[in-house]
């Protein structure tokens, strides 16, 4: 579904991806490690065209998009959970998450099932965004990107500070989303994660990189055999 | 005030030429007579004098209405051919309105008798002229009754009162001090007070007693009233030329120093409108504000798209260099209304329905341009808050103008919202320069008065805040008009910059700040 | 008007006439000398406290977010703090430094200095250093002014004017550097920093600010596992000099630190124990934990 | 023969644009016509303009740099007296000459400067005496309403006094100002209203400054304050100020100025005929489609001519020269007298017309002086000023 | 930090650089012989008609924009480095203008038109004598000291009250201007006793010594530039100081500083005071070399062009402002002349061009220059 062909990526004058390649296909949760710094946010803002790449390609079902805006590829079916959450703070709950289904049409209601997901959204369905603790926000931004019912999920570090169960159940979650998305139909899943367990669990298909680079990669069955926990810790 | 006479007396043509040209108080004696004559042609001509349609050619008098001119005594057609215009001043005016009001007072438009009644009611309270009463008495006499309406027949009678508290016996004082104390005007409040330092009857003084007392009550009501009328219309117009800031700004964090000048594009607007309408159009003219308005909102959303997408939209996130920029721009926009439509103030005319005012308790007039700004305000404020609140369009504009490139990830196109939304506050900024162009100047400098008064009605309110906005706006309307009325004008602005600067103290945030963590 | 709240006035008023507060913080209740702002190095520990949270209160629009909430901690201490999302911790640490106002309650740092009466420049004066749960940090500022600024020193105007590093503070800066990884990117903008680095940098910045009692909010957040066990090395080095107060929803990072766990929940205290007490609590495996 | 340079000081940007926009175009048609005819002493003019932008520092800048970049003979400008107290400590170091086109309050006398605009003798006394006769309406009661700054606060003060020695109480006096720009008379016009129903014939005497007259005409007229019942005077409104105004409501209201766009006579019929044609020739905005002129145009016409003659009969562009030609030259100006530069005050000899407004933004002349009106500018109304020289002093 | 961690590692410093750098002192001398030496020498002492003379003219233009630069640096202060945008700092130059102006006014003597020991306009408004807030007029001392202490003072409890309710961003910007607009009103009034809308003009001595000669003309101009060049070399040590450092940590992240312990307040009032201050100098340094101050310096707009100034020159790089003041006043001073009826375009186009291509201002444009140049040169070598 995802392919993106050695791309690279610059701010100002320190080169940060240096030719990142990686594939992401319907059905499967691809993860990608690596330590702080080495590149993963910069990778999913440059596949949601957040910054430009200098060279290399990105493809969507075998269409280029490397040169298209953010929202057309939103609405070209990926859905983004950033990193830090970004949720509109000054929108409530329910707002934000109109504002992730903006790819459907107007009118169009909720889908039950981010509730089913996310039950504590719909007892804050009318608090600002803003105010809700660190953990209810990311519960929000996985909810949001889950609202516009993408062909393509891509979540960066979205543990970060949530409570174990719901992690468990975030993990569950993404398990079935890639299997059978919300309607039926598999969905690619593209996953950035620095907690271990949690990576190796889910992982289909795993990508490690260092300064800008992938270093590693294969099924994710294999992670444990190949010594990636090390990998990522050194 | 001459004495009614009944017979007819035709209108000759040394008294015409008096009337048109001779030395102010002939013309007005001439007048008298003419007034009371009972003839049609006096009272033409006594018309168009007050139309001011006269003319003079030689020794012949005519009456010109366009391209056409009859001689005033024959009303046979004339030449107007170097005839000069017959001059009336004040004095004559006066007098004229007066004749006029006798005319009217007789004639059978029930809406002229009414205004002619109330006329002549308002000069006998300032000034009785006991020489008037035969002829009130013949208009309140049987063979009229039925020729006035109540409206009329009561201010006739009002009129009457005010010669019997002069001239009247005990009896008719105290008749009249009860009718007038119905009119709760200032004048009638002057008349009474000063009656009672001359009245010896005691029934009398009770009544004028109570009287008074019930003309202060009416005067303090109306006051009141008034002032609150004032405020209020004040604050609708900073309400109006503060909305469209409230989504350049509020929402969208541009610092819009041009947003006067996109306010002086409606108004400019406008007067374009009424121009076009004056020259194809004549017959619908009194209805040119309606299309003005259309106009106004897409010429100013047009200027704004246009500055959105030239440079505001490289400025996004950089709130402060758009002050720079937009200070630029409404520099360039000045100048550039200064060189199409030159450096003057342009005349933008209200259309009839707009102007004179209504009349309520007493003599307190609230003019129609205020009200109708009033109810204008107020549907823009509905309409505003309802695409904000209530649509897609606004729920997008809140989402890309709070973190744009994530709104973008959601699949909004960003950089349209940005387009509309800013083109929609410049549009209602044009929609403010139609209705201030109904109250104020139209010229180049016109949205300079306005600027800074908009930022702080907008801040006042809390950035971001419709509601605050409006509170803000009636607010400060209220509290200047508040303090102007005892402190005078210059006073009262700087009172309400003052309370501004306190009040921030008290609510850093504005009136409506953003509770919780985000704030 | 409640005693407490009488209390609270009276010790507003006196505060709002200048006389002194700093008598509070002198132990036996000798009263100071001189007016002079509290210092740290003077928290009265003598009742084994150096944090005391009492029936603390706090709603928003009628939704309570703290609700009776009991605490306390001890001199040295490392207190891990869990909780489901929502349950009040990150609220609990505004509380303490000054950032919201509780509705009613009482917190104390040691057992003198009432913390509702200070201001939060006061109070991290006092000696509480905090780590948000997002990381804020000077990003126009090079990674080295932003360890500068956070040094313990006066922090008043006239002495920053005249300020320079000594050789003793250079040193400490290095060694802090040095703890945080950072020690290449000295002079490197803050806000061109990663996620984590930044994290590192405000640890770092409180380290500078060698606080007695330190607040974290999810200081491992977006930390890689390897990293997690440096920081809960780090944290083991703190304790005992330090108080430390953690909140994290990692639990192999709590495991790796931990000795006494309170579990919040719904703004009170749910539980509190070892760790391995609480993972036992059926209660918390419902709310927090899972199965 | 290298011309002859003249300054042109009037702001063409800013607030004062609105008034000063057109005299600057004025005096550039002055050149055109007189160098049509051959210029000044052989040699064409040529004039300099600068824009001061409404900013009086910069006023007094460019006066310097016209005086000694461009060593021009003359310079024409000015429009508040603001502007003219900044240039005036400029024109008289470096021995300028300023010709101020517009009525002023007085107190002022300067060497280096000619006055063709109305001192408040020329202008407001005669008006106010207008409304005290019979066909002004013999009014009793006044309120004195204006701009807070210097020009209606003298105008004030001396009308003040002029009305006390007519008898008038000052419980029968009103004075208010409203600020700079300000465009809400709601609550002032209904005050004049309780003013006025007091049982005496109240008149109002405006020193509203331009830029609040439509907001105020506009409010008086929908208010329904008609000039029969309280007929309002005013001395900064003109042909251009009413450009704004619906003036049907207004008609019969009263300004009083030195000229009026509706004289008819030879002289204004060419003014305003040369006007128009140039107007339209130059495009100029505003005035290309609806020709108008007033009195500072007038004032500035004149003053510009009489220079010519001077210089002529001084057969030199000094200044001192001038100075001394100055004084007793004669003009046919377009109000239909023969303008005058008193032999002593620097000031014009002006007849006063009073006008009232009709229907159609014009003035019919309700009443005028008998001839021209020497200048006051020390008025006798003021004390202490029985006391000033009728010359000019250089201040020390 | 505990002694447990093993060897302290070598740690390259960042180098605290000096004051300036040896061209920034390179400049500053520069522009001192300029100052001190060269524009007297060729205003005074080159011959009228020689090209090299500097006219009269253009010593009043750079001693007037020398002042509007002094506005600047203090603006880039307070905003620039402090992160707190002041549309209201017209009213310090005003009040510094006014102090001096007053001082000015009572040079006059009996010199005026009416001969009184009163100004002018207090003759003529009927006042028999002068008010109590001219009781210091008559001495250079007091003026010198009031020049400091009333704007200073006013900025200090404006400032303390604004700071110590947190007044932020916009809301702090719109009460400045709140307040300059009132004291504008408030000027305005012949009631208040400082010459209504005309203000104060027709200036004749200082000291003693006739204004309007070319010697104290030089002197006024020759103080103005050593003045501008202490406050540059002040406020280079200021921002480079740590309280400069705090200044910008609190621009950034002030909630951050205070859980830092530092109290932002103190901090904020110290630069707002001082910020006001040089402004308050600048005006007085002013109106003797324009010879008129008036309520209209205090007008909103007036303040939103100073920090219009800064950000053309470059926001938080001292001699940007600097640079942007002499740039939009040059450019206003030959455009009001040669383009009279067009230059409001030029002015409003440099405008949005500096923001839309320079974000840093025209010092950032210089200093990229400057980079690829060195870069260039490197490349070579
Ligand atoms: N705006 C920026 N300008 C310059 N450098 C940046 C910018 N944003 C990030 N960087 C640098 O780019 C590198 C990669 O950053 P990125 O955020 O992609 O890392 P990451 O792998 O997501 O790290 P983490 O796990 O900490 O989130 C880091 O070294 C960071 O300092
Ligand atoms: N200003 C506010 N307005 C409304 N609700 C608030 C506000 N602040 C906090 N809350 C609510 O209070 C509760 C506690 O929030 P808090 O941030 O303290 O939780 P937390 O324990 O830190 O959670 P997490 O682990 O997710 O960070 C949440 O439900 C939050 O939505
Ligand atoms: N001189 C005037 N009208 O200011
Ligand atoms: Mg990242
Ligand atoms: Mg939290």
């Amino acid at each position: 579904m995802l392919q993106i062909d050695r791309i690279h990526q610059y701010y100002g004058g320190s080169h940060i991806l240096r030719g990142v390649s990686l594939q992401a296909r319907a059905g499967e949760i691809t993860v990608v490690l690596g330590r702080n710094g080495v590149g993963k946010t910069t990778l999913l803002k440059a596949l949601m065209g957040l910054v430009p790449v200098r060279s290399g390609q990105i493809l969507l079902d075998g269409v280029a998009i490397t040169q298209a805006s953010p929202y057309e590829r939103a609405r070209a079916g990926i859905g983004y959970v950033p990193q830090g959450r970004e949720i509109f703070a000054r929108l409530t709950v329910h707002e934000n998450l109109l504002m992730g289904q903006a790819t459907k049409k107007a009118g169009t209601p909720l889908a039950p099932q981010l509730f089913e997901l996310f039950p504590v959204l719909e007892q804050m369905l009318n608090r600002r965004g803003g105010d809700l603790s660190g953990g209810q926000q990311q519960q929000l931004a996985i909810a949001r990107a889950l609202a516009s019912s993408p062909r393509l999920l891509v979540l960066d570090e979205p543990t970060e500070g949530i409570q174990p169960n719901i992690i468990k159940d975030i993990g569950r979650v993404l398990k079935k989303l890639a299997r059978e998305g919300l309607d039926g139909q598999p969905m690619a899943v593209l996953l950035v994660e620095q907690y271990y367990d949690f990576a190796e669990e889910l992982a289909d298909q795993y990508l490690v990189m260092e300064r800008g680079e992938v270093v590693a990669s294969g099924p994710g069955a294999e992670m444990q055999a190949r010594g990636i926990r090390q990998l990522v810790a050194i | 005030m001459w004495v009614w006479a009944g017979a007819a007396r035709a209108l000759t043509p040394q008294e015409a030429l008096t009337l048109a040209e001779g030395e102010t108080a002939d013309r007005i004696a001439v007048m008298g007579r003419l007034a009371t004559s009972g003839d049609p042609q006096a009272e033409a001509l006594i018309r168009a004098m007050a139309r001011e349609a006269v003319m003079v050619r030689g020794e012949q008098v005519l009456i010109v209405e366009g391209e056409t001119a009859i001689d005033a005594v024959t009303g046979a057609p004339a030449s107007a051919e170097g005839a000069t215009s017959a001059m009336v001043n004040n004095r004559l005016r006066g007098a004229l309105e007066r004749a006029l009001a006798g005319l009217d007072l007789l004639g059978d438009d029930a809406r002229r008798q009414r205004e002619a009644a109330l006329r002549l009611r308002d000069s006998l309270i300032a000034q009785p002229d006991a020489s008037v009463m035969p002829w009130i008495e013949n208009a309140l006499a049987s063979q009229n009754v039925s020729r006035l309406d109540g409206r009329a027949r009561r201010a006739v009678e009002e009129a009457r009162a005010a010669l019997w508290l002069e001239g009247g016996d005990a009896a008719q004082r105290v008749t009249a001090v009860q009718t007038l104390a119905h009119v709760g005007q200032d004048s009638v409040r002057a008349r009474l007070a000063q009656r009672q330092e001359q009245e010896s009857d005691p029934a009398v003084k009770a009544a004028l007693a109570q009287a008074l007392a019930q003309v202060d009550r009416a005067l303090i009501r109306a006051q009141v009233v008034g002032q609150l009328f004032t405020g209020v219309s004040l604050g609708s117009i900073l309400l109006l030329a503060a909305l469209g800031l409230a989504i350049t700004y509020g929402l969208m964090g541009v610092i819009n120093m041009a947003h006067g000048e996109l306010i002086m594009i409606g108004a400019y607007a406008t007067y374009v409108v009424q121009g076009l309408f004056r020259q194809y159009l004549p017959g619908a003219f009194e209805w040119y504000l309606l299309a003005a308005l259309p106009v106004a909102f897409l010429a100013a959303a047009l200027v704004g798209a246009v500055m959105e997408r030239g440079v505001i939209r490289w400025l996004y996130g950089r709130p402060l260099e758009t002050l720079l920029a937009t200070w630029g721009l409404s520099l360039i926009l000045m100048q550039g209304v200064r060189s199409v439509f030159g450096a003057q103030n342009v005349a933008v005319e209200s259309p009839g329905w707009m102007s004179g005012g209504v009349v309520v308790m007493g003599d307190l007039t609230l003019p129609w341009n205020r009200i109708v700004i009033i109810g204008f305000a107020l549907a823009v404020l509905v309409a505003v808050a309802l695409l904000i609140g209530r649509t897609r369009l606004g729920l997008f504009v809140r989402g890309v103008t709070q973190n744009r490139p994530i709104a973008a990830c959601m699949g909004v196109n960003t950089a349209r919202v940005d387009t509309y939304a800013f083109a929609l506050g410049s549009g209602i900024a044009g929609l403010a320069g139609v209705a201030l162009s109904q109250v104020g100047n139209v010229g180049p400098d016109l949205g300079q008065s306005y600027i800074i008064d908009s930022f702080m009605v907008v801040v006042l309110g809390g950035v971001g805040q419709l509601a605050g906005t409006v509170y803000a706006a009636l607010g400060l309307g209220l509290l200047n008009k508040f303090i102007e009325g005892w402190a005078g004008a210059v006073l009262a602005k700087i009172a309400v910059l003052v309370f501004i600067i306190v009040f921030i103290q008290k609510r850093p945030q504005g009136i409506f700040a953003l509770k919780g963590r985000q704030a | 008007m409640t005693p407490d709240l009488m209390e609270a006035g009276a010790q507003r008023l006196a505060r709002a006439h200048g006389i002194p507060a700093t008598g509070q913080t002198e132990a036996g209740g000798r009263s100071a000398p001189f007016a002079r702002p509290v210092k740290t190095g003077e928290v009265d520990t003598t009742h084994g406290r150096i944090l005391y949270l009492e029936d603390v209160h706090v709603s928003f629009d009628g939704f309570k977010a703290i609700n009776g909430l009991n605490l306390d901690i001890a001199p040295g201490e490392l207190r891990c703090i869990i909780g489901p999302n929502g349950a009040g911790k990150t609220t609990m640490m505004d509380i303490i430094t000054g950032k919201t106002r509780p509705d009613r309650g009482t917190v104390f740092f040691g057992s003198t200095i009432d913390l509702l009466h200070y201001s939060e420049p006061e109070i991290a004066a006092l000696g509480i250093g905090r780590k948000f749960q997002k990381p804020t940090v000077f990003e126009e500022l090079s990674v080295f002014e932003n360890l500068e600024l956070a040094l313990a020193a006066d922090k008043r105007v006239w002495s920053s004017l005249r300020f320079s590093l000594t050789g003793e503070q250079k040193d400490r800066l290095a060694e802090v550097l040095h703890t945080i990884h950072l020690s290449d990117a000295l002079t490197r903008r803050a806000g061109d920093l990663s996620h984590g680095q930044k994290q590192w940098l405000e640890i770092g910045m409180l380290l500078m600010q060698e606080p007695k009692l330190l607040l974290l909010d999810e200081p491992v957040a977006g930390m890689t596992d390897e990293e997690t066990e440096r920081t809960a090395e780090l944290f083991l080095r703190l304790k005992g000099r330090h108080s430390l107060m953690v909140v994290e929803h990692d639990m192999h990072f709590i495991r790796a630190i931990s000795e006494k766990v309170t579990v919040l929940c719904d703004g009170s205290v749910l539980a509190e124990g070892t760790l391995d007490q609480v993972q036992a609590d059926e209660r918390v495996i419902e709310v927090y934990l899972g199965r | 023969n290298t011309p002859i340079k003249v300054g042109v000081l009037h702001s063409l940007s800013g607030t004062m644009a609105i008034s000063e926009t057109v005299l600057k175009d004025t005096v550039l048609m002055a050149v055109e016509e007189i160098n049509a005819k051959g210029g000044v002493l052989g040699r064409k003019l040529e004039a300099v303009v600068v824009d001061p932008a409404s900013n009086w520092p910069l006023f007094a800048e460019r006066a310097r740099q016209l005086l000694t970049k461009d060593k021009v003979a003359a310079v024409f400008g000015c429009w508040t007296s603001v502007s003219r107290k900044s240039v005036l400590p400029v024109f008289e170091e470096l021995n300028g000459l300023l010709f101020y086109p517009v009525q002023y309050e007085g107190e002022e006398m300067s060497p280096n400067v000619f006055y063709t605009g109305a001192a408040p003798n020329q202008q407001a006394i005669p008006a106010v005496e207008y409304l005290m006769s019979a066909d002004g309406g013999s009014a009793k009661r006044f309120v004195l309403l204006g701009t807070d700054y210097v020009y209606p606060r003298t105008t004030n003060k001396i009308l003040r006094a002029f009305l006390k020695s007519k008898g008038i109480p000052d419980s029968d006096i009103m004075e208010e100002y409203t600020p700079f720009g300000h465009s809400d008379y709601q609550s002032i016009i209904a005050r004049i209203k309780q003013f006025s129903s007091q049982g005496k014939k109240t008149a109002v005497v405006s020193t509203i400054n331009g830029d609040s007259n439509v907001p105020f005409y506009r409010e008086l007229g929908n208010q329904g304050l008609k000039a029969t019942d309280v007929p309002v005077v005013a001395f900064s409104v003109g042909e251009e100020e009413l450009r704004g105004v619906d003036t049907r409501p207004l008609v019969g209201h009263l300004a009083a100025w030195n000229y009026f766009m509706s004289l008819k006579n030879p002289v204004n019929d060419e003014f305003t005929k040369k006007w128009a044609a140039y107007a339209k020739a130059k495009n100029i905005p505003g005035h290309k489609d609806r020709p108008l002129t007033n009195d500072p145009m007038e004032a500035t016409y004149i003053g510009i001519h009489m220079w010519k003659q001077a210089v002529e009969k001084a057969k030199s562009t000094d200044v001192d020269k001038v100075r001394v030609a100055m004084r007793g030259q004669t003009f046919k100006a377009p109000n239909g007298f023969e303008a005058k530069m008193d032999e002593k005050n620097h000031h014009l000899h002006k007849p006063v017309f009073i006008g009232e407004v009709r229907a159609d933004g014009q003035f019919n002349v309700v009443w005028k002086t008998k001839g021209p009106v020497r200048a006051q500018p020390w008025s006798p109304f003021i004390e202490g000023n029985d006391k000033k020289p009728d010359t000019p002093q250089k201040s020390a | 930090m505990t002694a447990t961690t093993t060897t302290t590692p070598i740690v390259l410093w960042p180098a605290k650089g000096p004051l300036l750098t040896r061209s920034g002192w390179g400049a500053v001398i520069a522009a001192l012989l300029g100052v001190c030496a060269l524009a007297p020498v060729l205003n005074l002492w080159v011959p009228v008609d020689s090209p090299w003379h500097l006219s009269d003219y253009m010593i009043g233009l750079l001693g007037k924009i020398m002042c509007y630069a002094i506005c600047a640096l203090a603006m880039d202060l307070i905003w620039g480095y402090t992160g707190i945008l002041s549309l209201g700092h017209g009213l310090f130059f005003a009040l510094g203008g006014y102090v001096m102006g007053m001082y000015l006014m009572r040079q006059i003597g009996t010199d005026g038109v009416y001969g009184s020991e009163l100004p002018d306009f207090m003759v003529f408004l009927d006042w028999k004598a002068l008010p109590w807030h001219w009781a210091l007029s008559d001495s250079f001392a007091a003026t010198l000291l009031l020049i400091v202490l009333v704007p200073g003072g006013l900025a200090f409890a404006f400032g303390y009250f604004a700071f110590r309710s947190r007044i932020k961003g916009v809301y702090f910007s719109i009460i400045t201007q709140a307040l300059t607009f009132a004291a504008m009103l408030l000027f305005f009034r012949n009631e208040t006793g400082l010459g209504g809308n005309n203000g104060f003009t027709d200036f004749k001595r200082i000291l003693g010594v006739p204004l309007a000669t070319p010697e104290t003309r030089m002197v006024l101009f020759v103080i103005t530039g050593l003045t501008l060049l202490v406050f540059y070399l002040w406020a280079s040590w200021l921002v480079r100081s740590k309280f400069g450092r705090v200044l910008q940590a609190i621009r950034d992240a002030e909630s951050r500083v205070m859980f830092c312990g530092y109290d932002p307040l103190p901090y904020k009032l110290t630069i707002w005071v001082i910020s006001a201050v040089m402004c308050a100098v600048a005006g007085a340094l002013y109106v003797p070399q324009v010879g008129i101050i008036n309520p209209s310096e205090m007008s909103p707009a007036n303040s939103i062009e100073i920090a219009i100034w800064t950000a053309v020159g470059g926001r938080a790089s001292l001699i940007g402002p600097i640079i942007g003041a002499f740039v939009v006043n040059g450019a206003k001073s030959v455009l009001t002349v040669h383009f009279p009826e067009y230059w409001l375009y030029f002015l409003g186009g440099l405008f949005i061009a500096v923001t839309l291509f320079m974000p840093q201002g025209l010092v950032g444009v210089a200093r990229t220059v400057l980079q690829r140049m060195r870069g260039q040169a490197g490349g070579v070598a």
